[in-house]
């Protein structure tokens, strides 16, 4: 292997668990943008939106074998129901204080990985993947075939997004609803409504990650933890509420992982990563793609 | 002369807020600043106080450049200033809001406030009568320990302007003091400035109630459209026939 | 402080007091226990006196500490498995001359602060004669020295060497420490003539621990790890980490981390176009690691005293109880867990009708020669009961003896 | 009448303090003296967090660390060079001082959500360096064998005997916070916490109360650490994982945030979180729908509910000193 192909190698891989941190950062910032809210437990709704797929997908409710991409779609439509639910449950939490969401949201998290343990165990379980196991090499590159459906569909889901955002009468009202409730309201867009379709989006986003990765890693209640904290990071590091921006904080934060762990020192990975975010917010409070506010006078 | 302002300039991307303006306040007196909304009267409050970095051009008080000074450093050289939309510390009572402000003058060490609570009571002590003293100029002293934002609108704007004081200012910025006040407190706003001004320090005023501008002001500079068109005195500004078109304009959309 | 926050204060004092008493007044019943429900436990009175002729005969009380939330959960489950099949066995039979075996679960969450707190309710409050305590290293690392104040034997299934160097009588571990199986398969792999090997595992004490133990191996052969290589244990994503060592051409890859990551680094290195050998210790002998890695673990090399389900009629028969019991193929840390059981049972039958923590630790000292699910158990005076472990390896997916001891 | 308040006032802080020396008496065994002095240690981190972000708004959600930096430097210096107790702890204090500059220098820079996820990425730098700088920590593996302090040939060497160790330590932190907290440095805390901009205006060095907040806050997460370190004798890295910093933050906001009183009453939850074992698997989530009922119903935490009630008084008083004036309508920038 020459250096160009190791590097090329190890990008690869980082954009492959990148995509997955860009599909939970958009949860963050599309809720944050519409509701002010930011989430902790959306690691949580992850970590369930893959159960909710899998499931199916494993024969584990009532004995239905769903094929890999129906079970995906059960999957991210429940994932979505249960993110309407919440938004209910959030609701009261989007005015207040951000350590109070903070706390609000934990606890809302906490309760739903001591669920996930009760309803399915905390041992977890490996998922067989759909595809072919066996990598297929492009230039000395080898490329793992559920890895490439992780970037593509999570390519195509963060484009979606953006169209559904810019093209659409609901997507419009949504994007007038995060600039200005008030407006909007006056305006006579349905807030609650368009927040409610916001939070089933973010989840149901968190869901379909989950159910892409879950091939590649590993199901288990404990998963919403590190995913969760590391979501959050690139939402920030991108510029919370903006939808570039958790696409592009997220897929950095999986290369910087990824280049960190193959070139610098593999025990300190997560620690380069949180010290080279620490770093763009000194230069760039605001996040990378991020729009910088005047503080008000 | 306390306060030069030359050819200030500032700029919000593409949008010029304050254009060249040149600006001389002098010792003792009230000045006047006024002009239409949007003017950018409050945003040469916010260079002068520190909150913006000018694009362009100095600020200097008593000689000494200030542009770029941040803002409590600015506060502890002699300047003080008001908010139009009130800031006061919701949290805390009129005197709390009061001591915020002398804080700067306060001499005991953090250590002593961890191991020698007998010089800090002293101190809160002497502090707390200072505090008094300012809120009997500005005849709030019954109010001191009410929470500030508990109290009736016309009074939390006395309180603004105590605060300004307490941090013993030779100039003082008030940003709009009468906004929202009836005749009666207006009125007494009116002496309470020129008790102020008694005192020995010097007024820079943003308003819009010209009644009240015309009645104190020693010197007024209008502003329209970020420049400066006309300075004087209270009597020359009003019979210039450029404000009169501006304020007129300004009446006229 | 007015006078409304200190009456307060002395409110929420007087809850915690109340609060206090409320979680001393009853010992935990457990789900397996038998009907037997406990008397309320007296406030004094620190030894109940023996069981009058018509009064139901006092369970004994076994306290267990482990992790059953957050990503260790997977340990606490197996160990729960084995201990339980073991105590219920015994329970079935009338249990210690008629007294009920009582396991007092706690949850650690891997916590060592948890574990020494859990450690001192289970002993000052519960008041058990025993426990096994903990599954972790840290954890245990914690509590040694509690048990060691308070005089109680533990058994604890972690691997850190250091757990039974600490001076502490009454810990006994209930499988080989980690430098055994790390010995084992390094000694093994240099035997078949490999040169090359490169290290991964995770930064937890018993990922640090192994992939120590791997080394000092290594080098008692004159060799050195091509590179050592680490992860958190949540990772999921080695791709760095593997072409770091795919560079180094290696021809073996040793696994230091626990049996997920273990799996999915095996995976993740086929795909990479690793063709070299795996290998490893006590984590990469278990079901979990070839159902994660799934095609990736066939041909792994692996130690471990408990080899296979299908070793002899013990472990067979084991097997047969426990997936009737659980619905599921036991695995090693089942098995550490179901010997442990034992030897506290043996234990426990030997110093009855005087079971005491002391008599308890003398008995457990005093067993050598005990035919275990992971071969003969012989406690020395730290507590190391096992020092002999196996070769397997992973055949068409099922772990598969090559060399037993 | 002021004299009765008053004489009522010391009688009942009398039989408190009364009471607390009984504790370790009232309490059933030495695992219920643990409990009190882990809630001991759990507030003194929670009065330092108080003081941070209740006091000066200041996201800290490196505690965690900073309870690690204080232990390590104790256990460390204990272990390796056989300093007591006492040359420990201001050691520990000078470093969790230092630390704290750093953790706090951003706080100039970024604020609110990115300030929170600044700090816990500190935070998680911290102990990846303590897992990972072996020849110093000795890594995952933690540091065993940390002396037990001792003062004139008596040693703290049971439980209840640490236990008025922590007792002292708490009622010096909560005097010390309180007189923190009351004079100029709080007013400052709490102005830039108000109003940042205001605060600038009115002369307060808002920089430097913010890095001072944030020092405040690890200096006592530091304290808390040195007593732990040698409390338990035994610690390692993963003791002090991001979820203790989530404990502290959730024991404060259910005390109440802003009331240094909360951080005391919030201790119960430590007791409360022990009693919640009683549900096995179902402990943790009852544990997450408190927490939410709390937020939802409480969100000043138990001392809020006090505040509430207090600020319902004040309103009423000031709704009716508007009616007074009634006929000159204030202006509608009133709130």
């Amino acid at each position: 292997m020459t250096k160009t192909v190791i590097l090329i190698q190890t990008i690869v891989g980082g954009l492959g668990i990148g995509s997955i941190y860009a599909l939970v950062a958009l949860g963050y910032s599309m809720v944050y943008r519409s509701m002010g809210l930011v989430n902790f437990a959306h690691g949580s709704i992850y970590m369930i939106g893959t159960y909710f797929g899998i499931i199916f997908y494993r024969g584990m409710v009532a004995g239905i074998h769903l094929p890999y991409w129906a079970a995906f779609i059960v999957g991210v439509l429940l994932t979505a129901i249960l993110g309407v639910l919440l938004e209910r449950l959030f609701r009261p939490l989007a005015n207040l204080d951000l350590m109070l969401m903070l706390l609000g949201t934990i606890g809302v998290g906490i309760m739903l990985d001591n669920l996930a343990i009760i309803v399915w165990g905390a041992e977890g379980f490996a998922v067989r993947s759909p595809l072919p196991s066996k990598p297929i090499l492009v230039g000395g590159v080898s490329l793992l075939p559920q890895m490439l459906l992780v970037i593509g569909v999570g390519t195509l889901l963060m484009v979606g997004l953006q169209t559904f955002l810019s093209r659409t009468k609901v997507g419009k009202a949504m994007r007038a609803a995060a600039q200005d409730r008030e407006i909007a309201s006056a305006m006579g867009i349905p807030v609650n409504f368009t927040n409610a379709i916001t939070f089933a989006i973010g989840s149901g986003l968190a869901s379909a990650a989950g159910i892409l990765a879950a091939p590649i890693v590993y199901v288990n209640p404990s998963m919403s933890a590190a995913v969760g904290i590391k979501g959050f990071a690139s939402a920030i590091l991108g510029g919370l509420g903006s939808i570039p921006g958790a696409i592009v904080g997220g897929l950095s934060f999986g290369v910087i992982e990824a280049i960190s762990a193959g070139f610098i020192s593999s025990a300190y990975t997560k620690g380069i990563a949180f010290i080279i975010m620490v770093l763009v917010l000194m230069v760039k409070p605001s996040g990378i793609v991020g729009e910088t506010t005047v503080e008000k006078v | 002369m306390l306060l030069e302002i030359e050819n200030l300039t500032m700029q919000f991307g593409g949008l010029v807020a304050v254009n060249n303006v040149s600006l001389n306040i002098q010792e003792g007196e009230i000045h006047a600043l006024i002009g239409p909304n949007g003017s950018g009267k409050t945003t040469i409050f916010n260079v002068v106080s520190g909150y913006y970095k000018p694009t362009g051009g100095v600020v200097r008080f008593r000689g000494k450049q200030i542009s770029g000074l941040p803002a409590y450093r600015i506060t502890a050289l002699g300047l003080a200033r008001t908010f139009q939309n009130l800031r006061l510390f919701r949290s805390m009572t009129v005197m709390e809001n009061v001591l915020v402000s002398l804080g700067h003058h306060a001499k005991t060490r953090f250590w002593q406030h961890v191991l020698d609570p007998f010089s800090v009571r002293r101190e809160e002590e002497r502090l707390k009568e200072k505090a008094l003293e300012t809120l009997r100029v500005m005849r709030i002293e019954q109010y001191a320990d009410e929470q500030a934002t508990s109290l009736p609108y016309g009074l939390q704007r006395r309180v603004e302007i105590a605060r300004a004081l307490a941090t013993e200012p030779t100039l003082v910025l008030l940003d709009e003091p009468a906004a929202g006040l009836n005749e009666t407190e207006t009125a007494e706003l009116r002496d309470i400035l020129l008790q102020i001004r008694a005192s020995g320090i010097t007024v820079f005023l943003v308003e819009h109630d010209m009644k009240l501008v015309m009645e104190i002001s020693d010197v007024v500079s209008v502003l329209d459209y970020g420049k400066k068109i006309a300075e004087g005195s209270c009597s020359a500004v009003s019979c210039d026939p450029v404000v009169i078109e501006a304020y007129l304009g300004k009446e006229g959309e | 402080m007015t006078r409304r926050n200190v009456f307060l204060a002395i409110t929420m004092l007087t809850v915690v007091a109340v609060l206090l008493g409320a979680c001393g007044a009853k010992a935990t019943p457990t789900p397996t226990k038998p009907a037997v429900q406990p008397t309320t436990a007296p406030t004094t009175a620190p030894v109940q006196p023996t069981t009058a002729p018509t009064q139901p005969p006092e369970p004994i009380k076994i306290g267990w500490i482990a992790p059953k939330t957050g990503t260790n959960a997977i340990l606490g489950e197996w160990d729960e498995r084995g201990i339980l099949l073991a105590f219920e066995a015994k329970n079935a039979q009338g249990g210690i001359h008629g007294r009920p075996l009582v396991l007092i679960q706690e949850d650690d969450e891997a916590d060592p602060t948890k574990a020494v707190a859990l450690a001192q309710k289970l002993i000052t409050q519960d008041k058990v004669v025993a426990a096994f305590a903990c599954t972790n290293s840290t954890t245990t690392l914690a509590v040694v020295d509690i048990f060691k104040e308070y005089k109680i034997p533990h058994l604890t299934s972690a691997l850190n060497a250091t757990i039974t160097q600490k001076g502490s009588k009454y810990v006994f571990r209930d499988c080989p420490a980690g430098p055994a199986y790390e010995k084992s398969i390094v000694d093994f792999m240099v035997g078949k003539g490999f040169k090359r090997f490169a290290i991964i595992s995770d930064t937890s004490a018993y990922g640090k621990g192994e992939a120590e133990y791997q080394t000092n191996a290594l080098k008692a052969h004159g060799l050195e790890p091509l590179t050592v290589e680490w992860y958190a244990i949540d990772d999921k994503d080695f791709t760095g980490q593997l072409t770091k060592i795919l560079q180094t051409n290696p021809e073996v890859i040793l696994f230091g981390g626990s049996e997920v990551a273990s799996g999915l680094i095996a995976k993740q290195a086929r795909q990479l176009g690793f063709t070299g050998q795996f290998a490893g210790g006590a984590a990469i002998g278990t079901t979990k690691f070839i159902e994660v890695a799934g095609e990736a673990a066939e041909g792994t090399y692996y130690s471990n005293p408990y080899i296979t389900n299908d070793l002899n009629d013990l472990t067979r028969d084991f097997a047969a109880r426990y997936k009737a019991r659980w619905g599921d193929e036991p695995e090693s840390h089942g098995a550490k867990a179901y010997d442990g059981a034992t030897v506290l049972i043996m234990a426990l039958e030997a110093a009855y009708p005087d079971i005491t923590p002391e008599r308890i630790t003398e008995e457990l000292h005093k067993i050598c020669g005990v035919q275990g699910l992971q071969g003969v158990i012989c406690y020395d005076e730290n507590g190391e009961g096992l020092h002999e472990v196996g070769i397997g390896v992973v055949k068409d997916g099922k772990l598969t003896p090559v060399s037993v001891k | 009448m002021k004299t009765r308040s008053t004489l009522w006032k010391t009688l009942a802080l009398v039989a408190f303090l009364a009471l607390l020396l009984a504790m370790p008496k009232i309490a059933r065994n030495d695992y219920q003296v643990r409990i009190l002095n882990m809630t001991g240690l759990y507030i003194l981190i929670s009065l330092g967090l108080n003081i941070a972000m209740g006091y000066c708004g200041q996201i800290n959600l490196a505690m965690g660390a900073f309870w690690a930096v204080g232990a390590y430097t104790a256990a460390l210096l204990n272990t390796n060079f056989k300093w007591p107790f006492w040359l420990t702890l201001p050691a520990a204090m000078v470093i969790s001082a230092i630390i704290g500059v750093v953790v706090g220098l951003p706080s100039l820079k970024v604020r609110s959500h990115y300030l929170a996820i600044v700090t816990i990425g500190l935070g998680e730098v911290i102990n990846i360096i303590l897992v990972n700088e072996e020849k110093i920590t000795r890594g995952a593996m933690g540091i065993p064998g940390i002396k037990r302090p001792s003062l004139f040939g008596f040693t703290f060497n049971s439980e209840q005997k640490y236990y008025y160790l922590v007792l002292v330590a708490v009622i010096l932190g909560y005097l010390i916070a309180r007189q923190i907290t009351r004079h100029r440095f709080g007013r400052a805390f709490r102005a830039i916490r108000d109003d940042y901009v205001a605060a600038k205006a009115m002369g307060v060095n808002t920089g430097f109360y913010q890095i001072l907040a944030i020092v405040i806050s690890g200096v006592y997460a530091g304290v808390a650490g040195v007593l732990f370190a040698h409390l338990n004798t035994y610690i390692s890295p993963d003791i002090f994982e991001f979820r203790s910093t989530l404990f502290v933050l959730t024991m404060t906001m259910v005390g109440g945030m802003g009331n240094l009183l909360g951080s005391l009453v919030g201790g119960i939850l430590v007791i409360l979180q022990e009693a919640l074992r009683t549900f096995k698997d179902w402990q943790l989530v009852f544990y997450g729908v408190a927490v939410v009922l709390v937020v939802l119903f409480f969100p000043g935490g138990v001392m809020g509910i006090a505040q509430r009630w207090r600020e319902r008084q004040a309103t009423r008083l000031a709704s009716a000193a508007e009616k007074e004036e009634a006929g000159n309508p204030p202006s509608g920038e009133v709130r």
